[in-house]
């Protein structure tokens, strides 16, 4: 048992508080005080992020490893497979914890105006405390299987609300879809795991099992192997592309959910994940490319769909799930450059997307609270002045998201495509790829800042329009709904400049975890290359500026006037293959779904079939009577015959047995 | 020297013919009569046996048998009886109703032969007049 | 095997075929009954059996035991034998059954020829008695129930003819095999013995039956001991074949039957002479494979039924009341098929 | 602890309480039995029944379940049964009695006693015991017969004396085959379970079809059986004693005499002997091939040397190569057998279980029965098929285990996960879907079994509890709906969210149990069963592509759960329009609620806490292990070496993809 006032110990507490949270919350709602159900909870996550943010500034500033190690007993133990209960502390879950519980925080003030009056209020916050504990259970097990707990759990909070509004048949349909699909992805996790727990000496612990495969690397087609199982899981869970398909339906759920959940922390567990057994992905440079283009695929297919969306979540999802893919870019590039440099970029982008993202969520959860839950762009438009603040708050997060020049997204996306850069133009033997991947990284980038801003000028300007769902209600929301807004842009202006052009504070900070170096010093005995810095690199970066400042400009050029848009001729192919989600789900549908249900059906027929083969069996009884059947015929002389035929035949095999 | 063996040899014949007769005649009581015969059969080996070893159990046996064989003929009488009340025949085919289920009755596929046509013309005894013409073939009208 | 007229299988053989064809032929059945060929089938199987009974049971001991051959009790026997088998043949054949039951009355008196024959005149008595009297009754119930003049299932069809000769016919074949291969097995006595010894140790049962315990072991000791006629002994003549088992088997009750005798002979008092006396008698029987009944027959039977068959001649009358009230019960009840409607 | 133990209770009394565990219910049969048609006094009455069982039976796992886990065990000969009446010793620990774990009771002799075997009579025995194998199973038929007894409302409307007279008897019958140690005895009670179920289904079915159903059922697992018996009483007649050998200690001397036929019906006494004459007859035909190689080495040498007496030395070795075939011979007969008796033993357990393609007749009868029958048949019935794998088919035929367990076996399991899944998906009654899913669990639990190595069987053992509870509350909450509209059938049904909080609840928390998420039972036992596919020896055999199977389960399981979720509990309401008579209406009943809570609340305290019960079976499961592992390394000496001087991570047939 750890002190309770060390660090690790109040990284528990503040872990562990969220499901007390939970568990108060739910017994609101039992003890028939739904109304008062958001309490524990806001308090709780609250708690939760002080401490953890107090313990955030405590360590920061030093130049030591930083990781804290703790036991609380064990799970379960038999034979090889020894999971104890462990928890770790260090820069990578430090970082994270504190931006879930922050980020949550707010979010849960937001949610408690904005779902207030509904039916499952407690339910809502209940859940979501599970939520917020499976996530910091997440980002702090120091054990796969307690991971894979956390894991689970986030996608059973995440099932819980999506499906939340469960009358709804569209979102019991979202719910499944996205449990299911995340779930494809973590039996891949599952058996990676299984096989790392095979090649690592039977390690359950994650640093220890990194330890022993860093020491005693297995052949490399097995640890590519591992690695790209693990990856696997990532691509379920952070919505990658095979598996994407479930986050932009995930939109079914409550928008504070959408934002919590779907934006900011759930969908980044994989880039988490990745990061985390980072040492293991620099052993494959192989798995390492599979990650880039993956991730790069994924960012343009997901932008290229968000282009011409009406649904304002949707374009919010979809472009999560490009930024999602940025992140896997930047993960990727360990493969190439230093693994600290491309985590870094990645965690960094993940840090500043969380903030921008649950902005852009929230403001549209705000503007669809005031239309009256229609969120269907081309139904509303022209509210900059109908609600000024959430206007101004949208604006922010739109200019951080589309890359705008010193706002936080700049400088995270920037760090992407400098890693992306440098690896491709650096020595690695996949520099083609990155390089490739680099350019489609600057093409979405340029559509980013164009669908982004297509959807703020669609719903702020133009003429003032506001559907009849509104019912002459539309305002701007309450001051519960606005101030987690007017926080949260301040952290998407500034935090990204703040932490790291500015101070460098986040990359030092994260180089103090144990991971990274470990991962250093895997990459340079794997690829035999030296471990470089992160430099600001200004043709990058005014490539990324122009690039931005053009997809705006596109944007204000034709949708300054807001809605109904119009689409030239030409590229209106182009804009139907788009607005029609590029027809994945049809395609899945028709190669995944239906093969199944097929196979489904064909394997009750077949059951059919066995039973009949059994029954077959029944039919040998049946069949002797039916011939034997016709012998009892009721004559008692023929029963006499048959008597007596019977004994002579048993007194000639007497007598000849006899006689011989 | 007529030893054991011919009486025994006796015995199995007259056992055999009942046998025979039990299994493929009809009528009950000739069926009765032929499992009279088995018995007959039986009891001649019995006292054979007596005789050639000497004791009296074997003639004590066939008494007993004789006894059984009584009893038998009284029931089976009174047996026939109820049955001929009933089907007004004496064929043990007529008796087969506990049969399994679907399966189809045992019936007679060739045909009896016609009773020999009576046909010569019955005069009348001469010099008598006849009082009355009798209805023809009384026993039909039985059938 | 060669087809010789005296191999006793193929005269086994041939009997119970030919039987069993003339038994088929004969069996009533609407059209195809063939008397004539039945008939004459069945009479060449009864010669084939009979010369299978004397090929194989009935040949003289010896020749010179031709003078002891005992003609009036094998004409007797054969006149019977046949009488019962012929008549029991016309019973199982016949039409109509009051004739069959005529012949079965027929049968019955053959079979109390052969009674007595085997030395059972009470038996003869009581069977010609109560059966003649169940015979009379079951005429009588013939006559009554069945006097269809016309063809009737009953009477002019067999159940399956052809496969309950087979099955009859293949039994009694079996029996006899049984029979032939079985008295092979024993040829002792019969074979082992000349024709005076056996006379000689027969009348030794007979005094032993008298009481003259003396006698009767001089006689034994005659045949078994001394040289009878300067003659040797059974077991002198037989030494040199004891490597046969069934001769050495016989040497050893040879052995056996000398100690008994000779315990008669010794015998201190009446009363151990009489008991060893009594314990040579079966011996001697057994010795000699032939019985030799008491001459009291009747008398010794009774005392057998009253003191060895007590319990079982009680439960026979009982077996017969219960039969009686039995018979009168069902034969009193009223014709159900009238009150159920069919 | 022993102090503690010893202090509280006087030697013996877990063996009186263990009988009355076993035939209390029997006498609650009789009692409830009595009161015929009066369908409340029945009710009440066998509640109370079912409640003050499952109490005693609380306590006596638990005390068990401390005293095995508190206690080392010198060695692994035999399982160790504690609480075993007529256990002669007087030892100090309460449980035990003395460290023989064995008993006295004689059910009948057969054959003469052996003066030179002391204490091991050819008798069928009265030996039942609480081992780490049975005790949960013990305590799961209790309080699944609590649950079952609780919830059967609707089914037990007629005749309900009867009803639950039967449902008393089934639990009498169940928990005397989990209890016993004799394999005669634990044949009884086995079969004996077919006669109430048999009565259950026939009598108080649901559907149309519930006599063919309840016939389909008896006959199918009837003649599944017969081969079962047949090689259990080959098992005895092949095993041969040692005329000193007691039931524990090693047996050393190779030339030892052996007395065959039967000699013990006892389960231990039979493993020991298994055991040992293996290690026996190895032994001899190793010593004979060393002999005869030595043999005819001289004999070499003497040629070389061109020594006059060869024909001698010739003889010599012709001998010795005689005796070294004829006692590989003899090895090689033992192994034949055993490879007919291991067949036979398995083919009543896996049609039990039931295994694919021998499921056949689960479907119709699970779909005909009572909900709550369905429910014990699910959760306690079909763990006699598995408890039977683990306690005699592996351990007597372990040779036989290792080489086809995985191989064939442990396909058939691995294409049951798959093919189950599939057809649980196509069902649209809910019932027959929970059907399916046992079986694609239990293809899981026997794939993992066969694994063979300490995970994979304590994952086995646990995952009868585990599925037990699942399995049965997800049965208990059908018998809930089924009580409030007649049906569980999903095109009827819809939407019950809305109008049943507290069983939406219930459904989605034991939905998730059933689909193995972390923080239930089915999580744990699931990465043990898999784990156990990932040890090294296991992938000699048949590769990767049975944990692949085991792991597309955690996707197949939730694909067709969250379907039926989506189907029952989301959207708008839909009920049947006719109701039937007498159904109840509303959200659960604090009786249900009760019911439901038991099963619930192990599986979410078995998937966080499990350790303690893990710790029960530890010597149980080492025991196994023991027998397979001496199995393993006869079967595959290479594999078995290779594993013993490598470490495990630098084993080098490893993946090539």
């Amino acid at each position: 048992m750890p002190d309770p006032l060390s660090p690790i110990g109040l990284s528990l507490i503040a872990v562990t508080l969220p499901l007390l949270g939970s568990v108060l919350s739910a017994l609101c709602g039992a003890a028939r005080l739904p109304r008062l159900a958001h309490m524990p909870a806001v308090l709780t996550f609250a708690a939760a992020g002080v401490i953890s943010g107090y313990v955030l500034f405590t360590l920061a500033g030093g130049k030591d490893p930083l990781s804290y190690k703790a036991e609380l007993g064990t799970w379960f133990t038999v034979g090889d497979m020894k999971v104890p209960v462990a928890f770790h502390l260090d820069s990578l879950s430090l970082i994270m914890l504190s931006t879930v519980t922050f980020i949550a925080t707010f979010i849960a003030v937001f949610s408690a105006s904005y779902m207030k009056g509904d039916d499952g209020f407690a339910r809502y916050f209940a859940v979501m405390g599970l939520f917020v504990f499976a996530m910091c259970l997440l980002v702090t097990s120091n054990n796969f299987f307690l991971l894979v707990a956390g894991w689970e759990g986030v996608g059973l909070c995440s099932y819980l609300l999506v499906g939340y509004y469960y009358t709804k048949p569209s979102a019991a349909a979202a719910a499944r879809k996205a449990f299911l699909v995340t779930r494809l992805g973590d039996v891949g996790m599952i058996l990676g795991i299984f096989w790392l727990w095979k090649f690592g000496g039977y390690h359950s612990n994650i640093d220890q099992l990194v330890d022993h495969i860093t020491h005693q690397p297995p052949a490399a087609d097995q640890i590519t192997l591992c690695c790209l199982l693990l990856f696997c899981g990532a691509v379920g869970k952070s919505a990658q592309l095979p598996l994407y398909v479930w986050l932009p339906d995930a939109m079914e759920g409550p928008t504070p959910v959408s934002a919590l959940i779907h934006a900011a922390t759930m969908v980044t567990a994989g880039v988490y994940l990745l990061a985390r057994t980072a040492p293991l992905f620099a052993l494959s440079p192989t798995a390492q490319i599979v990650v880039t283009i993956v991730g790069g695929l994924t960012a343009l297919l997901a932008a290229f769909i968000a282009l011409a969306q009406y649904d304002l979540k949707r374009v919010l999802a979809y472009s999560t799930v490009s930024q999602l893919g940025f992140m896997f870019m930047g993960l990727g590039c360990g493969g190439a450059i230093a693994p600290n440099i491309a985590v870094t970029a990645a965690i960094f982008h993940l840090f500043t997307h969380a903030f921008f993202k649950a902005l852009l969520f929230l403001g549209s959860g705000s503007v669809m609270h005031a239309m009256g839950n229609v969120i269907d762009m081309r139904k509303f438009g022209g509210l900059r002045k109908l609600m000024p603040v959430t206007h101004a708050t949208f604006l922010i997060g739109s200019l951080a998201l589309a890359g705008f020049p010193l706002l936080s997204g700049f400088w995270s996306k920037d760090q992407i495509l400098t890693a992306l850069h440098d690896a491709g133009t650096g020595r690695s033997v996949f520099h083609g790829y990155y390089y490739t991947v680099y350019l489609v990284a600057c093409l979405t980038a340029l559509m980013t800042a164009f669908y982004t801003f297509r959807a703020y000028f669609l719903t702020f300007w133009g003429e003032e329009r506001v559907p009849h769902e509104a019912h002459g209600h539309a305002h701007e929301s309450s001051p519960a709904m606005t101030i987690p807004l007017v926080i949260l842009a301040v952290g998407a202006l500034a935090i990204g400049a703040v932490v790291d052009p500015l101070t460098h504070w986040f990359g030092h900070f994260l180089e103090r975890s144990p991971v990274l170096h470990h991962a250093d010093e895997a990459f340079h005995k794997t690829t035999n290359m030296s471990v470089g810095h992160h430099a600001f690199n200004v043709t990058v970066a005014a490539i990324s500026s122009v690039l931005s400042l053009a997809g705006i400009g596109i944007a204000a050029m034709l949708y300054r006037k807001g809605g109904p848009e119009k689409v030239p001729t030409v590229l209106k192919p182009v804009f139907a293959l788009s607005q029609n989600k590029a027809y994945v789900d049809e395609v899945y549908g028709a190669t995944v779904v239906l093969p199944a249900e097929t196979a489904a059906s064909g394997s009750g027929q077949f059951d059919g079939f066995l039973d009949a083969l059994a029954r077959l069996i029944s039919f040998i009884p049946r069949f002797l009577g039916a011939v034997l059947r016709p012998l009892q015929n009721g004559l008692v002389q023929f029963y006499a015959l048959g008597m007596v035929l019977g004994l002579a035949v048993f007194l000639t095999v007497v007598v000849l047995r006899s006689g011989r | 020297m007529i030893t054991l063996w011919h009486f025994l040899g006796v015995g199995a014949t007259l056992f055999a013919l009942g046998l025979v007769g039990f299994l493929t005649r009809r009528n009950l009581i000739t069926m009765f009569l032929c499992a009279e015969l088995m018995l007959q059969g039986v009891v001649i080996n019995l006292l054979a046996f007596g005789r050639f070893h000497g004791t009296l159990s074997g003639q004590a046996m066939g008494l007993f048998v004789i006894t059984v064989a009584a009893c038998e003929a009284g029931l089976a009488m009174a047996l026939f009886l109820m049955l001929y009340r009933r089907g007004k025949t004496l064929d043990s085919g007529d008796w087969q109703q506990v049969r399994e289920t679907g399966v189809p009755a045992a019936t007679d596929a060739v045909p009896l032969p016609l009773p020999p046509a009576d046909d010569e013309p019955k005069l009348p005894v001469p010099g008598l007049r006849p009082e009355q013409v009798a209805a023809p073939f009384p026993e039909s009208s039985r059938a | 095997m060669s087809l010789d007229i005296n191999n006793p299988i193929l005269q086994l053989i041939l009997a119970t075929m030919l039987g069993g064809l003339g038994v088929f032929f004969l069996l009533p059945r609407p059209r195809g009954r063939w008397v004539a060929g039945g008939v004459a089938l069945v009479l060449c199987g009864m010669g084939t059996l009979a010369a299978f009974l004397i090929t194989r049971f009935g040949q003289p001991l010896a020749a010179s035991d031709a003078a002891n051959i005992d003609w009036v009790g094998s004409g007797l026997f054969w006149l019977f034998a046949a009488g019962a088998i012929v008549f029991g043949m016309v019973l199982v054949t016949q039409r109509n059954p009051a004739r069959g039951a005529i012949a079965f009355a027929f049968v019955i008196l053959s079979t109390c020829g052969l009674f007595l024959l085997l030395a059972a005149p009470f038996l003869m008595a009581a069977t010609i008695i109560i059966y003649a009297g169940a015979i009379i009754v079951t005429f009588l119930f013939v006559l009554m129930l069945s006097n269809v003049r016309t063809a009737s299932d009953e009477n002019d069809r067999s159940r399956e003819p052809l496969l309950g000769a087979l099955a009859g016919f293949a039994f009694l074949g079996l029996v006899l095999f049984t029979l032939h291969s079985s008295e092979a097995d024993s040829t002792g006595p019969e074979a082992l013995l000349t024709s005076i010894e056996r006379v000689r140790l027969t009348e030794a049962v007979s005094k032993l039956d008298a009481g003259e315990a003396d006698e009767a072991n001089n006689l034994v000791n005659d045949v078994l001991v001394n040289r009878v006629d300067g003659k040797p002994t059974v077991a002198q003549r037989l030494a040199s074949h004891d490597a046969d088992p069934r001769v050495a088997a016989f040497l050893a009750q040879t052995i056996e039957l000398r100690k008994s005798n000779d315990k008669v002979f010794n015998a201190q008092n009446a009363a151990d002479k009489s008991k060893a006396a009594a314990a040579l008698r079966p011996e001697l029987i057994v010795y000699l494979g032939n019985g030799h009944l008491p001459a009291r027959n009747v008398a010794n039977l009774g005392t057998v039924l009253y003191s060895e068959y007590l319990l079982a001649v009680e439960m026979a009358g009982t077996l017969l009341l219960v039969a009686t009230v039995g018979a009168v019960a069902i034969a009193g009840r009223r014709n159900p098929a009238k009150e159920v409607p069919a | 602890m022993d102090s503690l133990y010893d202090n509280l209770f006087a030697p013996g009394t877990l063996r009186v309480l263990l009988m009355v565990v076993m035939f209390a219910p029997l006498g609650f049969a009789a009692l409830v039995a009595l009161t015929g048609e009066r369908f409340r006094a029945a009710r009440r009455l066998s509640g109370l029944f079912a409640a003050l069982h499952l109490m005693l039976t609380i306590f006596l796992v638990a005390v068990a379940a401390m005293y095995s886990a508190s206690h080392t065990h010198a060695s692994n000969d035999t399982f160790c049964p504690i609480a075993v009446p007529g256990d002669s010793g007087e030892g100090t620990a309460i449980a035990g009695g003395s460290q023989e774990h064995r008993t006295s009771w004689n059910l009948f002799m057969v054959g003469k006693p052996d003066p030179k075997v002391p204490s091991v009579p050819p008798a069928v025995q009265f030996f039942v015991g609480l081992d780490g194998l049975n005790m949960w199973l013990i305590l799961l038929a209790s309080i699944m017969t609590y649950v079952a007894v609780s919830l059967s409302w609707h089914s037990a409307r007629e005749k309900a004396g009867g009803y639950y007279a039967w449902v008393f008897v089934l639990q009498t019958a169940v928990t005397g085959a989990f209890a016993s140690f004799d394999v005669i005895l634990f044949y009884v009670f086995f079969e004996l379970t077919l006669i109430p179920t048999f009565f259950l289904i026939g009598g108080w079915g649901v559907g149309g079809g519930k006599r063919d159903a309840a016939r389909k059922f008896f006959l199918y697992t009837l003649f599944g059986s017969l081969f079962s018996l047949i090689g259990l009483i080959g098992i005895v007649y092949t095993n041969p004693t040692f005329s000193s050998g007691q039931l524990s200690g090693e047996v050393k001397d190779l030339q030892m005499p052996l007395r065959r036929g039967p000699v013990s019906f006892s389960i231990n006494q039979l493993i020991f002997n298994t055991y040992n004459w293996r290690q026996v007859l190895d032994g001899r035909a190793a010593l004979a091939q060393a002999s005869a190689e030595q043999r005819a080495a001289e004999v070499e040498q003497k040629r070389q040397q061109n020594a006059a007496d060869l024909s001698a030395f010739q003889k010599l070795a012709d001998e010795a190569l005689l005796q070294s075939k004829t006692a590989a011979a003899e090895r090689d007969r033992h192994s034949a057998v055993q490879g007919w008796l291991f067949f036979a033993l398995i083919a009543g357990f896996v049609v039990k279980t039931p295994l694919v393609p021998f499921h056949t007749w689960l479907p119709a009868a699970y779909a005909e029965a009572p909900t709550p029958v369905t429910m014990l048949l699910s959760a306690v019935l079909a763990k006699l098929g598995t408890l039977g794998l683990l306690r005699i088919v592996i351990p007597l035929c372990p040779d036989m285990a290792v080489q086809y367990g995985l191989p064939v076996f442990g396909t058939l399991g691995a294409i049951g996960i798959v093919y189950a899944a599939f057809c649980a998906f196509n069902q649209k009654d809910v019932k027959l879907m929970a059907a399916y899913s046992s079986v694609s669990h239990l293809g899981l639990l026997v794939l993992g079994m066969f694994a063979l190595n300490s995970e994979g069987l304590t994952g086995a053992t646990l995952h009868m509890v585990n599925h037990g509870l699942s399995a049965g509350a997800t049965f208990a909450l059908l018998a809930v709906l089924h009580d409030r509209y007649g049906t569980t059938d999903m095109t009827q049904l819809g939407g019950l969210w809305s109008r049943h909080t507290k069983f939406a609840f219930f459904l989605i928390l034991i939905s998730l149990a059933a689909v193995g998420l972390p923080g239930t039972n089915n999580f744990i036992t699931e990465m043990l069963l898999i784990g156990g596919l990932f040890k090294p020896w296991a992938f000699g055999t048949v590769g990767y592509w049975l944990a692949i199977a085991a792991a597309s389960g955690i996707l197949l399981s939730a694909w067709y759960t969250f379907t039926m979720l989506r189907n029952v509990l989301f959207g708008n309401l839909k009920i049947p329009t006719a109701l039937p008579d007498g159904a109840k209406t509303g959200d659960l009943t604090g009786r249900e609620l009760w019911a439901l809570l038991l099963p619930t609340l192990g599986c979410v305290v078995l998937g966080v806490y499990p350790q303690p019960v893990l710790d029960s079976m530890r010597h149980d499961v080492a025991t196994i292990e023991k027998v397979v592992n001496a199995a393993r390394m006869r079967v595959n000496p290479t594999l078995a070496e290779l594993e013993k001087t490598q470490p495990p991570a630098d084993e080098p047939d490893g993946v090539h993809h």
